[in-house]
């Protein structure tokens, strides 16, 4: 379940028209379409921020050595709607992530997919524990 | 002779004026001002407000001082002020002043205002911009003009904050004549002022608005960051309405006034 | 001729009124909410020092001894300069009204503004005074020449405040004058050079915390009977008294002798600086205003024009310099 | 799985509410006049202050169109189209997108969230929000509006490329404000989420995204002089019996809503004519840029709160990183050339 907006077209009357969902920036312009990656670490941090939230995934590398990525990912606030806090994703859940690193080749990329150890979405439909699936009303 | 008495008289007099006016600013949890009434029959503090003092530049007492950027001159010169801290200085463990000098030396690179970050609390009641209070039963909104900055205050429904903010989580209730706003779920990005005081995450703020006359309100806060402070502390001061019948929260969209302070090095440079 | 003899009348007066100041009989008018009225325009104008001269022993000059003493100060500030002499570089003070013997000035017998010690001199350095002096004189080096900047000039030069501005109000050498007026709770002081005001509450207030500094302290006032008690702490120390620190307490007594006369004292208490406090009285005499708006930084080209004839005169004698060099 | 399950009961509430709204909608008279009859039934609680109560969270995500598909002819769909319109539409919003292509370098919206069919939707049975032109298309730009639209083109060229310099990228993507904050309030993709407060007097209307307020007076105040501009204009509002009506001048033009220039003005009437519903019309005035003035209407549903604090600037990372990149790429592209030139 993927959003389908494309963010290389610059036509604002299609977003209107078409109602697609619009990205708040050019994501393409951030991460390399190139540079796909699949990361394997444990959550040290998550900023719950707008526009985008950021995850501090800690990935150990191949050959041993440890680093911190940075993960960008969604706007909190529909989340929150949906029960999710602060208290949902424990500081050190395993998470793989597959993304696109950034064009600027810093420790950076956008999180195409959070992925549980179960194989599940981090976050989907409500599906995250505490979420309440949903608006609440 | 009568002479003497008239000045022993003014003594006297202006000795209890002043005792009176302490005692008035002391004892806000009993004013004896009882403010019009909304609808709902809540103390109505409806209205835009203003505080009018430098505790955005220092709520610690201070001397005048030239501005922290030198093209602005006397336009931005930091005003000497007698400070808003209850006992006149914050009480910081050793490690947490030494990091306040450290903001404080570093200001014009560190302080969130320069880079129009949303002011945090309660550093945004006393910014040298209006704010409105709009008072309904579910919610007080509290509107600044700075960045647009934003407060719910619930009045009902209350909740803990899902995740840290800026401005934080707050809730309220009424005591008596008093608005007590209890605000938790601080990031530990804002500041106190423009002199380098700050918090932690573990931040918790706890408000009085009262009102001490038709156009003045007494504004009271106690602030408690054990991971900063060794004890609870308080500021006060007044806060005055803006009474021209034109008075309107404006726009300060700031952000693009910093942009290329912030990004300007990223700039494609001239072939 | 005629401002000779109007001064020798108000010399004698004052030289009276010093004499007998211990038991006045003159009872102020009073302001509409009871002070004791100070108000009007006031000079310090004086040709007495602040210290006893070195030759001098006694604490008063006789009348005429003081006369004598006057006249010989009023012929040396008239007196024409050398013609191309550094000191003849000036406008000439007299024909701008500026010697004080063309305006108000205040007499006493005193040879000295200094009363106690009884010796009319500012008592001995402590230690740590003398080691503040040697740090100012670092400091100063460290900024350079006086023309090096603007900010190695001195503070009267760049219109900041004047040396004697105070407290204690000293004499300013020209237009040495106050305006004060009072208003329920408050008495106002204003000094004319560089347009200084002092806004000295009566309420009992406390002084602020020593965190707020000021160049002119922080100032609380008080009726102590017929006279304005004012102590003012809080300086900032960029502005020394006679060499004192940012831990000057001045105590101000303000009586009104006469109608025309106050009688000003002060006290002087810096443990940083002095081995002992120490007391200076003057009387300040009514004079004439108005006083006009002394705004100084806004058309101080002078300090420009310094600073522009030192960068000149430096690139000068660099040419010079090189020129020599090649040769 | 939990997700699938969870799309459908989805798509079942969304018939139900179909049904609903589309009486709650119902100030379409020739669509459901029945239901337009009930709604008029409808009284609005009051604010203790006697105001109608127009208070809540509020959402006007929708997939109805702002103009009218060129192939479709009707006003309003019959319920079932309406259905299979908004499943499309849904559908196409939750497509995945092909690894490895331009698309595919985003977060995915389903994963926060963030599309749609996920939270709220204000539903209709329109086929377009514009209800006037008739057909339900904003009128054609006039000559000038065309030369404005131009020059603005022409300077944003002459810019240069949109990552060289932050002044070049997009308001929305620089966290100053979102291209559909309005007024009019514009769907805004997600978030699309209001608040209104009510106070004596005023009106307070919080846009979700980046935390646009407006706080409209309500005593009739006149509008500030012209050289008083700001990027959501002003705004005064009165009440004409339960309808609030809004209008806003003193744009600055540089938010421009379809093109409309400085000098826009807009009438916004907010009518509640259910518990979870508010009718919202705007009407659009603009002779530098259309001959005629233009209406639309777009549903306000009660959703649930709270708003998080939009806090955008602080964090936006994002434009650093895009910055940062486009310098990397050129750099990588200057030196590929220097290797090029020395071979």
């Amino acid at each position: 379940m993927r959003s389908t907006f494309l963010v290389g077209v610059t036509c604002a009357c299609l977003l209107l028209v078409a109602g697609r969902v619009q990205a708040h920036h050019a994501f393409a312009a951030e991460f390399d379409v190139n540079k796909p990656l699949t990361l394997k670490g444990s959550l040290l941090k998550w900023e719950m921020v707008n526009p985008h939230s950021w995850f501090h995934v800690v990935v150990k590398e191949p050959d041993g050595k440890i680093t911190t990525w940075l993960i960008e990912g969604g706007s909190p606030n529909q989340l929150i709607r949906m029960g999710v806090t602060k208290n949902t994703v424990p500081i050190g859940t395993e998470l793989t992530i597959e993304g696109y690193r950034a064009k600027d080749g810093t420790m950076k990329a956008v999180g195409r997919n959070f992925v549980l150890p179960d194989g599940s979405r981090l976050f989907l439909g409500g599906s995250a524990p505490g979420g309440g699936g949903g608006d609440k009303k | 002779m009568r002479n003497r008495c008239l000045t022993t008289g003014n003594v006297v007099a202006a000795a209890s004026a002043g005792l009176l006016l302490l005692a008035t600013l002391a004892a806000a949890q009993a004013p004896a001002y009882r403010a019009p009434r909304a609808p709902d029959g809540k103390p109505n503090l409806n209205g835009i407000w203003q505080a009018m003092n430098t505790a955005h530049w220092d709520i610690e007492a201070h001397s005048s001082a030239p501005s922290p950027a030198r093209e602005l001159g006397a336009a931005g010169a930091v005003p000497a002020g007698l400070g808003v801290v209850e006992g006149g200085s914050i009480p910081y463990t050793p490690e947490a002043l030494a990091k306040r000098n450290e903001n404080r030396a570093n200001r014009l690179k560190l302080d969130p205002e320069v880079k129009c970050y949303l002011p945090g609390v309660p550093r945004a009641t006393y910014m040298p911009y209006p704010f409105q209070i709009i008072q309904s039963q579910k919610h007080v909104m509290m509107v600044h003009e700075y960045a647009g900055a934003l407060r719910t205050i619930y009045m009902t429904e209350q909740t803990e904050a899902p995740a840290d903010s800026w401005m934080g989580w707050s809730n309220g209730r009424w005591e008596g004549e008093t608005l007590v706003v209890d605000t938790k779920g601080f990031n530990d990005l804002s500041w106190f002022d423009r002199a380098g005081n700050f918090h932690s995450d573990a931040l918790h703020v706890v408000e009085r608005f009262t009102a001490r006359s038709p156009d003045t309100l007494n504004y009271e806060v106690t602030i408690e960051d054990p991971k900063v402070f060794t004890r609870p502390w308080k500021m006060s001061m007044p806060l005055y309405r803006r009474v021209e019948p034109n008075a309107q929260i404006m726009e300060l969209r700031c952000v693009e006034f910093v942009e290329d302070l912030l990004y300007g090095h990223l700039r494609k440079q001239p072939k | 001729m005629t401002r000779y003899l109007f001064g020798v009348l108000a010399f004698v007066t004052a030289a009276s009124l010093t004499v007998t100041a211990q038991a006045p009989t003159y009872r102020a008018p009073r302001t509409p909410d009871g002070q004791p009225d100070l108000q009007g325009f006031w000079t310090n104008a004086t040709y007495t020092p602040l210290e006893r001269p070195q030759n001098v022993t006694k604490e008063f000059y006789t009348p005429a001894e003081a006369e004598a003493a006057i006249k010989l100060a009023i012929a040396r500030e008239a007196a024409q300069t050398e013609p191309g002499t550094t000191a003849d570089v000036h406008y000439d003070f007299s024909q701008f009204g500026l010697d004080r013997s063309q305006s108000k000035f205040t007499r006493s017998l005193r040879t000295s503004l200094i009363v106690d010690p009884p010796n009319g001199r500012i008592p001995p350095t402590t230690a740590e005074g003398k080691r503040r002096i040697a740090e100012r004189e670092a400091e100063a080096k460290r900024l350079g020449g006086r023309w090096d900047s603007a900010e190695s000039n001195q503070l009267d030069d760049r219109c900041l405040i004047m040396a004697g501005a105070g407290p204690p109000m000293m004499d300013a050498a020209y237009n040495s004058n106050y305006q004060i007026v009072q208003a329920p709770g408050y008495v106002m002081i204003l000094t004319e050079m560089i347009h200084d005001v002092r806004v000295i509450p009566l309420d009992g207030r406390p002084q602020p915390p020593s965190t707020v500094r000021q160049w002119m302290g922080v100032s609380r006032g008080r009726w102590d009977g017929e006279t304005l008690v004012v102590e003012t702490t809080n300086f900032n120390g960029k502005n020394p008294f006679r060499g004192s620190t940012d831990r000057l307490r001045v105590t101000e007594r303000f009586t009104r002798v006469a109608d025309d006369t106050i009688r000003y004292t002060f006290t002087v208490d810096d443990e940083a600086m002095w081995t002992r406090p120490w007391t200076g009285e003057v009387p300040i005499v009514k004079t004439n205003g108005p006083i006009f708006e002394h705004a100084c930084h806004e058309g101080n080209y002078g300090l420009y024009n310094t600073l522009v004839g030192a960068r000149l005169e430096e690139k000068r004698a660099a040419d010079e310099a090189a020129k020599k060099g090649s040769k | 799985m939990n997700r699938r399950s969870l799309v459908s009961i989805g798509v079942v509430t969304l018939a139900v509410a179909v049904l609903v709204s589309s009486a709650a909608a119902g100030q379409a008279p020739s669509a459901a006049p029945k239901a337009a009859s009930a709604a008029k039934a409808y009284t609005p609680p009051r604010t203790p202050d006697g105001q109608p109560d127009l208070q809540g969270f509020w959402t006007n995500s929708t997939y109805v169109p702002l103009e009218r598909p060129k192939d479709v002819t009707k006003e309003f769909y019959t319920p079932a189209e309406a259905e299979e319109a908004i499943k499309r539409a849904a559908a196409r919003e939750a497509e995945q997108t092909e690894p490895g292509t331009t698309a595919d370098v985003h977060y995915d919206f389903s994963q926060f969230g963030l599309d749609r069919s996920q939270s709220t939707i204000a539903r209709s049975l329109r086929t377009s929000l514009v209800v006037d032109p008739p057909e339900g298309r904003i009128p054609l730009v006039n000559a000038e509006g065309q030369k404005r639209a131009q020059a603005l083109a022409a300077a944003r060229k002459a810019r240069g490329g949109p990552y060289d310099a932050v002044e070049n990228m997009p308001i929305g993507s620089r966290c100053i404000i979102m291209g559909g904050s309005g007024p009019p309030l514009m769907n805004a993709g997600y978030n699309a989420n209001y608040q209104i407060v009510q106070a004596p007097g005023y009106v307070m209307i919080l846009t979700e995204m980046i935390h646009d307020v407006r706080i409209i007076p309500l005593d009739g105040r006149p509008q500030p002089p012209q050289n008083v501009r700001q990027w959501t204009g002003i705004s005064r509002g009165r009440w004409e019996g339960n309808t609030l009506v809004v209008e806003t001048t003193n744009f600055n033009g540089r938010n421009a809503f379809r093109g409309a220039s400085e000098n826009v003005k807009v009438t916004e009437r907010f009518s509640r004519v259910a518990d979870d519903m508010i009718d919202y019309k705007f009407t659009v005035e603009d002779p530098a840029t259309w001959d005629r003035s233009w209406t639309a209407e777009a549903p306000l549903a009660k959703t649930g709160g709270p708003i998080f604090e939009f806090a955008c600037h602080e964090t936006n990372y994002g434009i650093a990183n895009i910055l940062a990149g486009a310098r990397a790429e050129e750099k990588a592209a200057a030196e590929q050339a220097l290797k090029k030139g020395s071979n």
